[in-house]
């Protein structure tokens, strides 16, 4: 069983893997914004995999604190991203 | 190969491309991811170091551990700081550049006649 | 008993896996950024769906499981917002540029 | 390892400043200068206490924090070194919390303002900071420690927030982190090797092996970069000179000598087995290429901020030349003895010395609105007291009869003469020399007389000026040492002809130097007129020059600065690892 | 088995930071960064530190992330002046050499160091059940080695006062960073209203579980931290003038807390940052407790900037 989950994990990797040559590859921001969602979801796949493996229950606190915090940097990255490419109107206050 | 065998020589490597990071980038921004990665390269190191040290039931020395948290808050602070700077110089300049002076310049004395 | 609830865990884990490839493949193959980002949001959020579905019975408590289905919740939530505010920012270069 | 009955005094001596940093940041406002006010007087006591305690005992005093005894727990340790340290930054810090009344005083009932709120609090922090690398025993905590001295120190340079000092500053944290996980490095590859931190402990069981080699390499130079030794010295100039004086002068006369006294702490206690000569004596040789080509480089300087910015440079050098005239021939290792003391005093009489010097050049830019050196013709006529100020500084740098530099020079002559390396004695003469040479080339400049009076656009603080040539007179007054803990051999007459005569030749060389290499002419009357005149020797003299220059320059781009780090590790590590 | 992921994990992380170092713009080097962030807090999984790990999911992917990604929003028009800049090729080729040789070297000393390693973790455990606490990590934090997380508390003020006294002078007294304008009833809005919450639940439980599992103040902290910076982002709050003196309270009230607690120790059982016996449990959580309002606005504040406006709303 911990061995099947492993493979899983380390499938799961070589996917994320995968899918960050499309950030390379761009073109867009919008392309390698995705980066951060692909990245969150599969690393959180990732740990969650392995904990259960290796029967550290207390990884998933950790995959907790990752999903929290990789959803606020998405957020940071959109918004800031997003606000650099309008007339910085949006995101600042020229008074 | 153990696994604290590989994260060390893993270790190795991210400082190795950090200090190359640090040396040839120009951009400041681009300087300060570098240091964070040759500070994590060290962190590595470290946890290698910890998860050696396992014994009396611990997966890992808990002291090396705890220092490592300490040294990733203050590698965040140092960020922080830095990041804090170069936003400020680039408002008050216009500019990133590190490189300040002018060449110096040939002897006043010499070049006035 | 527990036979059972291991190739439950297997077959669920590794439909998740599946769709962690859909979603690669998808944002490899898919020809403009809207499709990109509907192909990774979607399957990545099912593949960690199953992949918490699978693990939940191999969780000691309920406290964990609790936890785990809180992580998928949280992910699917983030994703679903992130995902739209990309696509916004996505159109707006379009029709800026 | 117990800990000793006043070793209280050691956790009060790092905690008394931050306590006042708090504080103050709580209280705000005005309230923070008269809070740091506070603490300096309540620091010198805790200081003149500790070192007080620490010479009845005669033995280091040591504290558990917590009652934990290392490798688990940190101790806190104090030997001579530290105290005499704590005791000497205490004293400048007073001076210069004396000086920086004028410049950064918050008037009543005027709002919170940012630059002395946040000088007030910053100072605080570095005295803290000074004190925890004093009296460390950890080698993590002393990395925490500098650390917070990087980050007390780097807004320091650019609190007028002018575009060129946040730059400075940039640079400056830049190459000072990177030194810092250098020294981290070093430390990770000691505790994987010996598993402790602890600096006693680890002196015991620290053997000569390829571990110790490269973490004893990575540490020294990674402290190095943050003390800016020739050829690491990037960043140093333009922080240093940029930089208000009162910051200038906690840069310049404290902060590096935090990482420089770790330096010593890691040779001489926590690996005093494991360096090799050769590799002392590479130390030693960057410092006697900082001490020629910061002075030359100095002597060029148009500025007198950054004259005396680059001076710091050539005595940083200085520093390191006890190094390998503190080895012992016979038991291959570094020991405590005469050559660490003279390196001691050194450091103190640079520290006092540097500070007034620093403060005097601030006086001058603040009341005539330019340091332009060749401009400053009246200056002493105008502001006697600063310029005295200056005076005795540079009297105390060049190690004339009375003064502590004068101690200094004379201990490292004699190691010099025992040891039996007998070129380092000419360094040491020729750094002499050179001092004089730009604390002539200043002193003719501003004695010049001129028709009408000075101008000056600002009121010079009385204050101030006191501070400066009170810790100009300190720097001379170390020489009392003499009478204490110093072999009464060393001198046995300070006028004897042979003394006044080295003394007098070293203060001819230096005008020599002054004349030869200085931007303008000394003896112009009038700037750019008598050029077509220039001797031969004079040209020859300016091309040296120019191509130090030329040199500096070079060193100090970021990219060379970083290849040689690494190189200058690769170098110690091999020296090391070599016989 | 678990070495496969492991190399899998080396592999990812090694070419995630080549990108950040040979990416073209900063942008790019910084979602590399973010993910080699992510990837590295399944390091410390791997190397049973999950204190760490919740400490680098915490600052390395959220916080750094943020902190680099808003600068390069702002930096953007330096990057071409910057890449004009760039060294040339010798220069290029010895930095890479000496690099490569510090690498090499670092290598060598990972497979020379000692066997059996030499460890702390007896004495931790001798000494753990004094301390009353049930994680380690936390028994080192704040009780053999407490002092060093009083400096890293000092380090965070030092770096706070650092970033503040970069405020334009006008400005001092104001609002740290840009007035964050989105609409509030837009997608972020609505997401900086629900995940909040959610957060800060979070981040109680985190604080909460460390003085016996993994977690902790500051791992917890953080994460208060980014949701308050969440909603600062979203324009739904503001961020307090710096002149305030309840913010000055917050800001100081843990250190000192802590140095009270730890003075007290020189009195009873007779040193400092000493817990008389039966004590040390809730004096440790006292600490902590007290340390959290300090962690949260520093990190937030510190993640915000320096004031670049006036105090007015």
């Amino acid at each position: 069983m911990p061995d099947f989950l492993l493979w899983a994990a380390a499938f799961v990797l070589a996917m994320v893997a995968l899918g960050l040559v499309r950030v390379k590859l761009g073109p867009g921001y919008a392309d390698r914004m995705m980066a951060a969602q692909l990245l969150g979801s599969g690393s959180i796949a990732v740990l969650l995999l392995f904990g259960a493996a290796t029967g550290e229950t207390a990884v998933i606190d950790v995959a907790l604190t990752l999903a929290l915090l990789a959803a606020f940097a998405s957020s940071a990255f959109v918004h800031f991203a997003a606000a650099r490419e309008r007339p910085a109107a949006d995101a600042e206050d020229p008074g | 190969m153990s696994v604290a065998s590989l994260f060390g020589l893993c270790a190795a490597g991210l400082v190795g491309v950090g200090l190359y990071g640090l040396i040839v980038l120009s951009h400041p921004l681009r300087k300060i991811i570098s240091f964070n990665v040759m500070g994590s390269g060290v962190f590595v190191l470290f946890g290698a170091v910890a998860r050696r040290g396992a014994a009396a039931g611990f997966g890992a020395d808990p002291v090396p551990q705890a220092l490592l948290i300490t040294g990733i808050v203050v590698a965040f602070s140092a960020t922080a700081l830095a990041v804090a700077l170069v936003v400020r110089l680039i408002e008050a300049t216009g500019s990133a550049t590190l490189a300040s002076e002018a060449p110096p310049r040939a002897d006043l004395d010499v070049r006035r006649d | 008993m527990s036979v059972l609830v291991d190739l439950f865990t297997c077959l669920s884990v590794a439909a998740g896996a599946f769709f962690y490839l859909a979603g690669s493949v998808g944002l490899l193959r898919f020809p403009d950024a809207y499709t990109r980002l509907h192909a990774l949001t979607k399957a990545d959020n099912l593949g960690l769906a199953l992949v918490v579905l699978g693990l939940l019975p191999q969780m000691g408590g309920v406290l964990a499981g609790l936890k785990l289905v809180v992580i998928w919740l949280l992910v699917l939530f983030s994703s679903a917002a992130v995902s739209q505010l990309i696509a916004r920012a996505a159109r707006r270069r379009e029709a800026g540029a | 390892m117990t800990a000793t009955p006043d070793g209280l005094l050691l956790v009060l001596a790092v905690l008394v400043p931050f306590l006042g940093m708090l504080f103050g940041l709580v209280l705000g406002g005005r309230h923070a200068e008269r809070v740091a006010q506070l603490t300096l007087v309540l620091g010198l006591g805790v200081a003149l206490a500790t070192a007080g305690a620490q010479q009845r005992s005669g033995n280091p005093l040591v504290y558990l924090l917590g009652g934990w005894a290392p490798p688990l727990g940190i101790a806190l340790r104090a030997d001579g070194l530290s105290v005499v340290m704590m005791l000497a930054v205490a004293v400048i810090i007073f001076g210069i919390g004396v000086y920086a009344h004028g410049d950064y005083s918050t008037a009543p009932g005027a709002p919170e303002a940012r630059a002395p709120f946040t000088f007030w609090l910053l100072l605080l922090a570095v005295w803290g900071s000074l004190n925890l690398v004093f009296v460390g025993g950890d080698l993590f905590t002393l990395y925490v420690a500098l650390e917070l001295l990087t980050f007390a120190a780097v807004p320091l340079v650019c609190l007028d927030g002018r575009g060129e000092t946040l730059r400075a500053a940039l640079r400056y944290l830049l190459f000072a982190l990177s030194g810092s996980v250098l020294y981290l490095l070093g430390a990770v590859l000691l505790y994987g090797a010996y598993g402790t931190l602890d600096i006693t402990l680890l002196a015991g069981h620290l053997r000569p092996e390829p571990l110790a080699w490269t973490a004893a390499a990575l540490m020294t130079v990674g402290l190095l970069a943050k003390t800016a030794l020739f050829p690491l010295h990037i960043w140093l100039p333009p922080a240093h000179a940029g930089a208000p004086a009162a910051a200038s002068a906690v840069l310049s006369a404290l902060v590096i000598k935090g990482s420089w006294f770790l330096v010593v702490r890691v040779w001489f206690d926590v690996m005093p087995n494991v360096v090799t000569l050769p590799a002392a004596q590479l130390l030693a040789g960057m410092g006697a290429t900082a001490i020629v080509a910061g002075s030359v480089v100095a002597l060029r300087q148009e500025r007198l901020k950054l004259l005396v910015a680059y001076s710091t440079i050539a005595q940083i050098g200085y520093l390191f030349l006890m190094f390998p005239l503190a080895f012992d021939a016979g038991g291959g290792g570094l020991v405590h003895g005469a050559a660490l003391t003279g390196g001691l005093l050194q450091a103190l009489s640079h520290a006092t010395a540097k500070a007034g010097m620093f403060m005097a050049a601030g006086l001058v830019y603040a009341a005539v609105g330019h340091d332009r050196i060749v401009d400053l013709a009246g200056v002493a006529r105008a502001m006697p007291v600063t310029v005295l100020a200056f005076g005795v500084s540079g009297l105390a740098l060049m190690g004339v009869v009375p003064s502590g530099a004068y101690l200094a020079k004379k201990l490292l002559l004699d190691a010099a003469a025992d040891s039996g390396q007998w070129w380092w004695t000419v360094v040491l003469q020729v750094g002499a020399a050179f001092t004089a040479g730009y604390v002539v080339l200043v002193l003719v400049h501003v004695l010049r007389r001129r028709p009408e009076p000075v101008p000056l656009v600002a009121r010079v603080s009385r204050l101030g000026e006191f501070a400066a040539l009170g810790l100009a007179v300190c720097s001379l007054a170390l020489a009392f040492s003499a009478l204490g803990p110093l072999p009464d051999t060393l001198i046995t007459n300070p006028l004897a002809p042979a003394e006044l005569g080295t003394t007098l030749l070293v203060c001819l060389g230096g005008a020599l130097l002054a004349m030869g290499l200085a931007r303008r002419s000394l003896f112009a009357s009038a700037p750019g007129g008598n050029a077509a005149r220039e001797r031969p020797l004079r040209r020859a003299a300016v091309a040296a020059g120019v191509a130090f220059e030329q040199g500096d320059a070079l060193v100090r781009r970021w990219p060379a600065a970083g290849i040689m780090l690494l190189t200058l590790a690769a170098l110690f590590a091999w020296l090391l690892a070599a016989p | 088995m678990t070495i496969v992921v492991n190399s899998g994990v080396v592999f990812l992380l090694l070419a995630l930071a080549l990108w950040t170092v040979v990416a073209r713009e900063a942008f790019l080097a910084i979602v590399g960064f973010v993910a080699y962030g992510l990837l590295l807090a399944l390091v410390w999984v791997s190397l049973s530190g999950i204190d760490v790990a919740l400490t680098e999911a915490a600052i390395g992917g959220g916080l750094t992330g943020a902190l680099l990604i808003g600068a390069a929003a702002r930096l953007r028009a330096t990057e071409t002046e910057a890449r004009a800049q760039a060294c040339g090729r010798p220069t290029r080729v010895l930095a890479l050499v000496v690099s490569a040789a510090v690498a090499v070297a670092l290598a060598l000393c990972v497979l020379v160091l000692p066997d059996p390693a030499p460890t702390l973790a007896h004495e931790v455990a001798a000494d753990i059940d004094a301390t009353g606490v049930g994680n380690p990590i936390t028994a080192v934090l704040l009780a053999f080695r407490a002092v060093d997380t009083l400096l890293e508390a000092l380090v965070l003020v030092i770096a706070l006062i650092g970033v503040w006294s970069l405020t334009p002078d006008g400005f001092w007294g104001g609002r740290p960073g840009m007035r964050h304008r989105a609409n509030p009833d837009g997608i972020f809005g609505y997401f900086a209203r629900v995940l909040p919450p959610i957060g800060v639940i979070v981040g109680i439980y985190i604080f909460w579980t460390g003085a016996d599992h993994p977690g902790g103040k500051f791992q917890g902290a953080t994460i208060l931290a980014t949701m308050w910076m969440l909603v600062l982002m979203a324009g739904l709050a503001d961020a307090p003038p710096i002149g305030r003196r309840w913010l000055r309270i917050g800001l100081v009230v843990g250190p000192l807390v802590f140095i009270a607690i730890g003075l007290a120790g020189v009195l009873v059982p007779g040193a400092f940052l000493a817990y008389p016996a039966g004590f040390a449990k809730p004096l440790i959580i006292a600490i902590e407790v007290a340390l959290m309002p300090t962690l949260v606005l520093i990190l937030g504040l510190l993640l915000a900037g320096a004031p670049e406006r006036g105090a007015r709303p």
